[in-house]
């Protein structure tokens, strides 16, 4: 049944960087650009899609004998909405400071185009370990995207790194204004736009620079 | 053959001639084989930079030091990073164009006095880099470089560009000492009458100041043909109806149509920045409809919004309609569509 | 307050300050994926506007209804199961799913009675309606939308009806549709454009969208101002209403 | 035909079933604890807002909520009122601390806004809103840029006055609402 | 149809350009008869439409006049011999415009009538018009084809088609075109001055060819000699004489109909189509020397002039003599010459090689001098000058963008056909775009890619 997919090994690896859902395969932005400019948001938001991605693949791949094709995006949508609402309510329960700072954009994981993409292209057709470590790739791959995006978005609009958990300033509170100030634009949405728009440009100058080298080898 | 750059040389090969033995050297060229040479590229820029000097003697004339300074910082900046990402891109350099000295000018005269260093700064590489560059160089950006830097500096640095920036009485500046024109009537009702408004003898962006230098400056553009008189008339005339119009049924009282022509940067706008021929509209009745929108957008952002200003705004998102506006004005050739064959 | 203040305050709000694209990030998606043609984006547009109007109808009502703290049907029912019971039933944990289905009901039932009824319509935005069902425009709008719903007085700040929800719908859609065909005619001009290969396609099209996020900025307040200018006896810079500041619960 | 359909979609029925078990199951063990945390968002700031209280009681008042801050003895020391308005950017949301009679602030606490980062922002800074502290009740309260010249006067954040203005515009109607339910009597 | 009263007419059209006239070259220079050069080469092509095959045999023997090929197709025209002479093996010539002709050379015979003698055949005498009203239309429209007429304005359409009568389409006015709007050029200015008379005459001959009532001379306005000559001989004979605006392309037909006439001719339509046929004076001329004199187009007038000629004239030159024939005659180039055009500046083609003969379209060698090169090409800065001065209200720049990344759809949303390609659009533009270059390749390759 296993035509030439991936092995469990490589859906991990190729989740993180070759196949990342953010930077490789563009989905997923809506969150990518909202939650974004603190690292908390980032990693909060990473979190809970590591969560609901784990468990919707690893449910879509034990049902897989049974999925009949016409049923199998209703299915696909009833386990993520659930996994969904227990996020989110994990959330509200024991970390309400970041529930109210995400907002909407948790239960907006229910239509966040990477699950339904992992639950279609893997979970319905590969083994539970694939499966599992797919979505644990994915999420790496997400988290990493949302990380690199917080970094310079929370560098730039605050001068901070993880500021509100860490307390991590990087630019010293006391430093004049007519030197240097913090980006305010970074922390809004022009500068989530700009800030992705970049690093896309960056990471396909990079993979292009790779293939060249490659080939010229 | 993608770029532009790479479109066929217009002269080039040269003919050997065999018609006589002193055999001048002759070029082979698709015609037309003359050309009005009163018009470049590298002309209209030097026209806009000629243009944009009464702004530049007023503003130096007012603010001292300070407007050099921002000439100065954004201006360099601007054609630094103007050379730097040509060269990123591998293009041929396109400094003697102008183009970005002009970015550079437009938006340090678009500052406060006392912005720090890194507002016009990054204004100005933002500018290049993401209003320009990034489109594919001169010609082909979709918005105002300079009011993409601008806006960029703006929410960046709210402090050192937002209202609160203009008035700082201690630097000894009799022209820093007072309210901008209309934060004065945003916030407390304020009326500045309107012979310091055309004179420039307020507070202000460096080079908003007087009504009466970019009615100058901008006369001299629209004679030139460099500047389309279209929307600089357009977006006038749109905001005195738009004021007047209430004006008339309510009678003046304070803040007149006047004061709103005059005040802030609204003719610097339309005369130098709505103009700019890469962001505009190609056809006549599409550069009315950008002024007349300019006008609009920027009285309502006036009035209606948080900030005092919208000239900035308002060319930002008349900018965004440019295609939209092209395409509702495709002209209809003389003698009627081209009919569809049959 | 006047209605119609509120009303244009809504609208104004909705569509253009708080639109969803440029302020809400929501939509990207499609935003980037379906803008590269006129033509297109408009038919996607006007289908997200059709079907986020009819969502929020259907949302309303189930949320009203059925699924908050004490909503009047679901307690009815219980009150009608348990006599005497005072609990205050709450099926909120049940929306999400909720707002899923009616979603994806109400795309299959647009598509249907379309498809029927107006076949010139369906020929134009037919083909996007099945990609709707995972648009957040409409789940978020939703989600917005039952913020605001509380049958049980006090038990959210600012409470919509039915019309404000609808109006909010379809602002909402409105605003989409305007963001999507502003980006629709910038793309088709940047295909003769010398954009650097690693930026085209997502790349520059974010960057036109910061952009735009950055003109959009210059709709800040509008909506408040609007109303004090209709509404001249409402208090400087707030409309406060007194109503609470605490969630529902 | 229909028959059939059903029996295709067994297993979404039973998935429904089984997720609605455990969705229960979730809302049933963490209810609790997600009410307490939107309670205590309000409820934790009434000893702050108000001295000299302890805990807060909630009526519904005109269907809006309004907390009697009370002593340990049970005693009435003042109210806190919830209230929201349009602010620069969106509503902000704030809990106003008045002593039992309305006469005087004795605290403020914003709840929920999304002003500007680093501007409007501020009015969330203790520096600020201390301004409100021990102010009179009447006159209204008014927003003055620079330095504060009268007793009524707040001054503005700067770079922020609408944002400042939106916050004691909100405080004044809180207070006037206060002061009629007192006045009417509707309250003890 | 309704004839529009004369005073209605705009006298002028929109948009358009201001070229410098540089008419002083040649103005004043009297029409010299250029001898017949040892061997002159006569273009089986010349014309619109189908070619014609040679009908007559290497080392024949042929008078002054013979016809040396034709073709039975309706839009083609016969070609003569201007020279008696020996008939030589055919071979192909390359046209200033790119396309690889059959030419048959013939070698001139040693006697050759003296200029004068050739002048007073061709121009000269008398032109009466009493037997005109009594001609026989389709007698006149065969005498025209077989004197192988075809426009001399430009496009070399030939005449005999556009006199003929068409039932559904009626013609009511003759509309002779003497505005040679081009700068330089100064040859029907010459012709007017010196032959109004065969003008006047060829345009009432024409008139009765196609049923026309009304017959008016159109000049721009800064040719006021012309203007006087032609105005002489017209007054009297019913034919009015109409001063217009001088402004690029004038003489371009959708343009002067508009300006003489007040008429808008549809998009991808003819003057027919609005009632009006458009002769060039030339054509006029050689009209009337055709149906009065039985004489067949052997001969035109030429302008060689411009800064980077010895000696600017204006010759009566043998259909089939060489560029370089005539740029011999007019003492050669200046070693300052940096470019030579057939035609004018505006829609002329510049020359590699002066080894192509003359042909009947041929209006004027222009030579330029100096820093005649354009600047080079920098990206298009959507000034928007070409539409501000597109004569049909076109937007050049869309369409030169269109064509350079072949998007047919623009192309057509843009009406890249109607574009006739005069020039004024390349003229302004300031980042010295080769705009009717993009747009003229961008024409051909629409045709070949989106076949119907
Ligand atoms: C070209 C130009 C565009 C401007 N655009 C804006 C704008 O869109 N919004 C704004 O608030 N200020 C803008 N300004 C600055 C204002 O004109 C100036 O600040 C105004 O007089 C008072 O505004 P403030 O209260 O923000 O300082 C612009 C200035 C210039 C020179
Ligand atoms: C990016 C940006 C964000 C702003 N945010 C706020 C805000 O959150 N609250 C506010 O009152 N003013 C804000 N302003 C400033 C307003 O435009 C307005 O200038 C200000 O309220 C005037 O206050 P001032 O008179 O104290 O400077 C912002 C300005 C900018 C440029
Ligand atoms: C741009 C342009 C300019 C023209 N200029 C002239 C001109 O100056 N004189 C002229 O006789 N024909 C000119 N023509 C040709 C005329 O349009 C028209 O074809 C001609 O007058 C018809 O007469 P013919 O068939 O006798 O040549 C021009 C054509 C174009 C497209
Ligand atoms: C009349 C005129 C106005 C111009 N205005 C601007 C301007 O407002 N901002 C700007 O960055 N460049 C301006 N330019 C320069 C140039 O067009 C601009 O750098 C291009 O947008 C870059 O592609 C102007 C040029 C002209 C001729
Ligand atoms: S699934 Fe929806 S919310 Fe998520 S990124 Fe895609 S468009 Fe945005
Ligand atoms: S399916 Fe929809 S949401 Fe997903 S990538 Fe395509 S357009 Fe975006
Ligand atoms: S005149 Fe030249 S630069 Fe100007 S719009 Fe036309 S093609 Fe572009
Ligand atoms: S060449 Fe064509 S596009 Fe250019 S001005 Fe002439 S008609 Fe217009
Ligand atoms: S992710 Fe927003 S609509 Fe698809």
């Amino acid at each position: 049944m296993d035509r030439h997919l991936p092995t469990p090994a490589e859906r991990f690896i190729r989740g993180i960087l070759p196949e990342n859902p953010v930077l490789r395969q563009v989905l997923g932005i809506c969150p990518t650009l909202a939650v974004t400019n603190t690292m908390e948001g980032a990693i909060t938001m990473a979190g809970a899609v590591l969560f609901v991605l784990t468990c919707a693949n690893v449910l879509v791949s034990l049902l897989r004998p049974l999925l009949k094709p016409h049923l199998r995006i209703l299915v696909f949508t009833l386990t993520i909405a659930t996994f969904v609402t227990i996020a989110d309510r994990f959330l509200a329960a024991y970390m309400y400071d970041m529930s109210k700072q995400l907002g909407p954009y948790i239960p907006l994981i229910i239509v966040n185009c990477i699950i339904i993409a992992r639950c279609e292209v893997c979970g319905s057709k590969q083994s539970v370990p694939a499966a599992f470590l797919d979505a644990v790739g994915q999420s790496l791959g997400f988290a990493l995207a949302l990380g690199a995006i917080a970094t310079v978005r929370e560098v730039l609009g605050f001068g901070t790194w993880f500021g509100r958990w860490l307390g991590i300033r990087l630019l010293p509170a006391t430093l004049s204004d007519r030197v240097w100030a913090p980006w305010t634009v970074m922390i809004l949405p022009p500068g989530a736009f700009l800030t992705l728009a970049l690093l896309l440009g960056a990471v396909n100058w990079a993979g292009a620079r790779l293939q060249k080298a490659e080939v010229s080898r | 053959m993608t770029s532009s750059a790479s479109a066929p040389p217009t002269g080039g090969t040269t003919a050997t001639a065999a018609a006589r033995p002193r055999e001048p050297r002759l070029t082979v060229a698709p015609g037309p084989h003359i050309a009005d040479r009163s018009l470049t590229t590298q002309r209209m820029m030097a026209d806009v930079l000629l243009a944009l000097l009464p702004l530049v003697a007023v503003a130096i004339a007012q603010f001292r030091q300070y407007a050099l300074f921002q000439i100065a910082v954004a201006t360099s900046a601007a054609v630094i990073a103007e050379w730097v990402f040509a060269r990123m891109r591998g293009r041929p350099a396109t400094l003697w164009d102008g183009s970005a000295a002009v970015t550079g000018l437009i938006l340090a005269l678009s500052l406060p006095a006392t912005a720090p260093w890194y507002s016009g700064a990054v204004g100005a590489i933002v500018a290049i880099g993401v209003g320009k560059a990034m489109f594919g160089g001169l010609g082909q950006n979709l918005f105002n470089p300079a009011m993409v830097g601008r806006a960029f500096a703006m929410i960046a640095f709210p402090a050192a560009l937002g209202a609160t920036a203009y008035v700082n009485p201690t630097l000894g500046l009799d022209a820093l000492s007072g309210a901008t024109p209309l934060t004065a009537l945003k916030m407390s009702g304020n009326v500045t009458p309107v012979l310091p408004l055309v004179l420039g003898m307020t507070n202000g962006a460096i080079g908003e100041t007087s009504a009466l230098a970019s009615i100058l400056g901008g006369l001299y553009l629209c004679a030139r043909r460099t500047a389309s008189w279209e929307i600089p008339a357009g977006s006038i005339a749109a905001l005195l109806i738009a004021t007047g119009l209430p004006a008339l049924v309510r009678g003046v009282s304070g803040w007149s149509p006047l004061h709103d022509l005059c005040a802030g940067a609204f003719l610097y706008g339309a005369f130098f920045i709505a103009t700019d021929p890469v962001t505009s509209p190609l056809t006549p009745n599409g550069k009315w409809i950008f002024g007349i929108g300019y006008g609009l957008l920027v009285l309502m952002i006036r009035r209606l919004s948080g900030y005092p200003e919208g000239v900035m705004f308002a060319v930002l998102i008349m900018n965004a309609l440019v295609p939209l506006i092209n395409r509702a004005t495709i002209p209809v050739p003389v003698g009627g569509p081209v009919p569809s064959p049959k | 307050m006047n209605y119609l203040a509120t009303v244009l305050m809504l609208a104004i709000a909705t569509a253009l300050i708080n639109n969803m694209v440029f302020h809400f990030f929501v939509g990207c998606c499609p935003f980037i994926g379906v803008s590269r043609k006129l033509d297109m984006a408009f038919g996607m547009g006007a289908a997200v506007t059709f079907v986020v109007s009819i969502a929020a109808l259907l949302s309303w009502t189930f949320t009203y209804f059925i699924l908050a703290p004490g909503a009047p049907l679901t307690t009815w029912l219980w009150r009608l199961l348990r006599p005497g019971s005072t609990a205050v039933v709450d099926l909120s944990i049940l929306n999400y799913l909720v707002y899923i289905f009616v979603i994806a009901w109400a795309v299959q039932l647009v598509e249907m009675y379309v498809r029927k009824f107006f076949p010139a319509l369906y020929k134009a935005f037919g083909v996007f309606l099945p990609l709707i069902t995972t648009n957040c425009v409409i789940l978020f709008t939703c989600l917005e939308i039952m913020k605001h719903v509380g049958p049980v007085p006090g038990s959210v700040p600012d409470p919509w009806g039915l019309d404000k929800a609808l109006i909010y719908a379809l602002f909402a859609g409105i605003g989409f549709l305007l963001a999507i065909v502003i980006m629709a005619g910038l793309r088709e001009e940047l295909e003769h454009c010398d954009v650097p290969a690693s930026l085209r396609g997502p790349g520059i099209t974010l960057v036109i969208a910061g952009i735009l996020a950055l003109a959009f900025l210059g709709f800040t307040g509008m909506d408040s101002s609007l109303a004090r200018r209709l509404v001249p006896t409402a208090a400087p810079a707030a409309a406060p209403s007194a109503a609470s500041a605490e969630r529902p619960s | 035909m229909n028959t059939h359909r059903l029996a295709d979609a067994w297993l979404v029925l039973v998935l429904a079933m089984a997720f609605g078990a455990s969705l229960a199951a979730v809302h049933a063990a963490l209810k609790p604890r997600i009410d307490a945390n939107k309670l205590n968002d309000t409820m934790s700031q009434v000893p702050m807002l108000v001295p000299g209280a302890t805990r807060g009681e909630r009526l519904v008042v005109a269907d809006a909520p309004l907390y009697r801050a009370v002593d340990a003895a049970g005693m009435l020391v003042g109210w806190v009122v919830p209230a929201s308005g349009q602010g620069f950017a969106d509503r902000i949301e704030v809990l106003v601390g008045l002593d039992a009679r309305a006469h005087r602030l004795t605290g403020l606490y914003v709840l929920d806004q999304k002003e500007t980062p680093g501007l409007g922002d501020n009015v969330t800074r203790e520096g600020w809103r201390t301004q409100f502290v021990g102010k009179p009740t009447d006159p209204p309260l008014q927003v003055r840029k620079g330095t504060a010249q009268a007793p009524h006067e707040i001054e503005a954040v700067t770079g922020a006055t609408i944002s400042s203005e939106s916050v004691t515009a909100i405080v004044n109607a809180a207070v006037r609402r206060l002061r009629e339910q007192l006045a009417a009597g509707t309250l003890r | 149809m309704s004839v529009p009263a004369v005073h209605a007419a705009p006298r002028t059209f929109p948009r358009g350009v201001h070229p410098p006239e540089e008419k002083h070259w040649s103005r004043d220079r009297k029409i010299e008869v250029l001898r017949a050069p040892p061997l002159v080469q006569i273009a089986l092509h010349q014309h619109t439409g189908a070619p014609c095959t040679a009908v007559v045999q290497p080392r024949q023997t042929v008078a002054a006049g013979d016809i040396v090929g034709n073709s039975d197709a309706l839009i083609s025209a016969p070609v003569h011999t201007p020279v008696a002479g020996t008939v030589q093996r055919e071979t192909v010539a390359t046209l200033p415009n790119g396309r690889h002709v059959r030419v048959v050379p013939v070698q001139s015979a040693p006697d050759q009538p003296s200029p004068e003698a050739l002048w007073n055949d061709l121009f000269g005498g008398e032109w009466p018009t009493d037997s005109i009203s009594a001609m026989d239309p389709s007698e006149i429209v065969r005498a025209v084809r077989a004197a192988g007429i075809v426009g001399q304005g430009g496009a070399a359409f030939p005449t005999h088609v556009k006199l003929a009568r068409n039932p559904k389409k009626p013609v009511d006015t003759i509309l002779v075109n003497g505005c040679e709007c081009e700068p330089y050029l100064t040859a029907d200015e010459r012709l007017m001055i010196e032959a109004p008379r065969p003008i006047v005459v060829g345009a009432l001959i024409a008139a009765r060819a196609a049923g026309a009532s009304r017959v008016v001379v159109a000049v721009e306005r800064n040719k006021p000699e012309a203007l006087a000559a032609i105005r002489s001989v017209a007054d009297s004979r019913g034919v009015e004489v109409l001063a217009l605006e001088t402004k690029y392309p004038m003489g371009g037909e959708k343009q002067t109909v508009r300006a003489a006439l007040g008429r808008t001719i549809p998009t991808g339509g003819l003057p027919l189509d609005v009632g009006v046929v458009v002769i060039n004076v030339s054509t006029a001329a050689a009209i009337a020397r055709a149906v009065l004199r039985g004489r067949p187009l052997t001969h035109r007038v030429v302008s060689v002039t411009g800064p980077g000629i010895a000696e600017p004239k204006n010759l009566l030159v043998p259909i089939g003599a060489m560029y370089a024939d005539l740029i011999a005659a007019c003492g050669g180039l200046k070693p300052e010459a940096a470019r030579v055009i057939a035609g004018g500046p505006m829609m002329g083609f510049s020359l590699g090689s002066f080894q192509s003969p003359v042909t009947k379209g041929t209006s004027g060698i222009v030579v330029l001098a100096g820093e005649s090169a354009r600047p080079p090409e920098t990206p298009c800065v959507r000034c928007g000058r070409c539409v501000d001065v597109c004569p049909l209200n076109l937007v050049p720049t869309r369409l030169a963008l269109a064509a350079r990344h072949k998007d047919w759809p623009m192309a057509q949303r843009f009406h890249i056909t109607a574009c006739m390609e005069c020039g004024c659009c390349a003229y302004v533009c300031p980042a010295s775009i080769p705009l009717v270059q993009l747009i003229r390749t961008g024409k051909v390759q629409m045709q070949k890619e989106v076949a119907p």
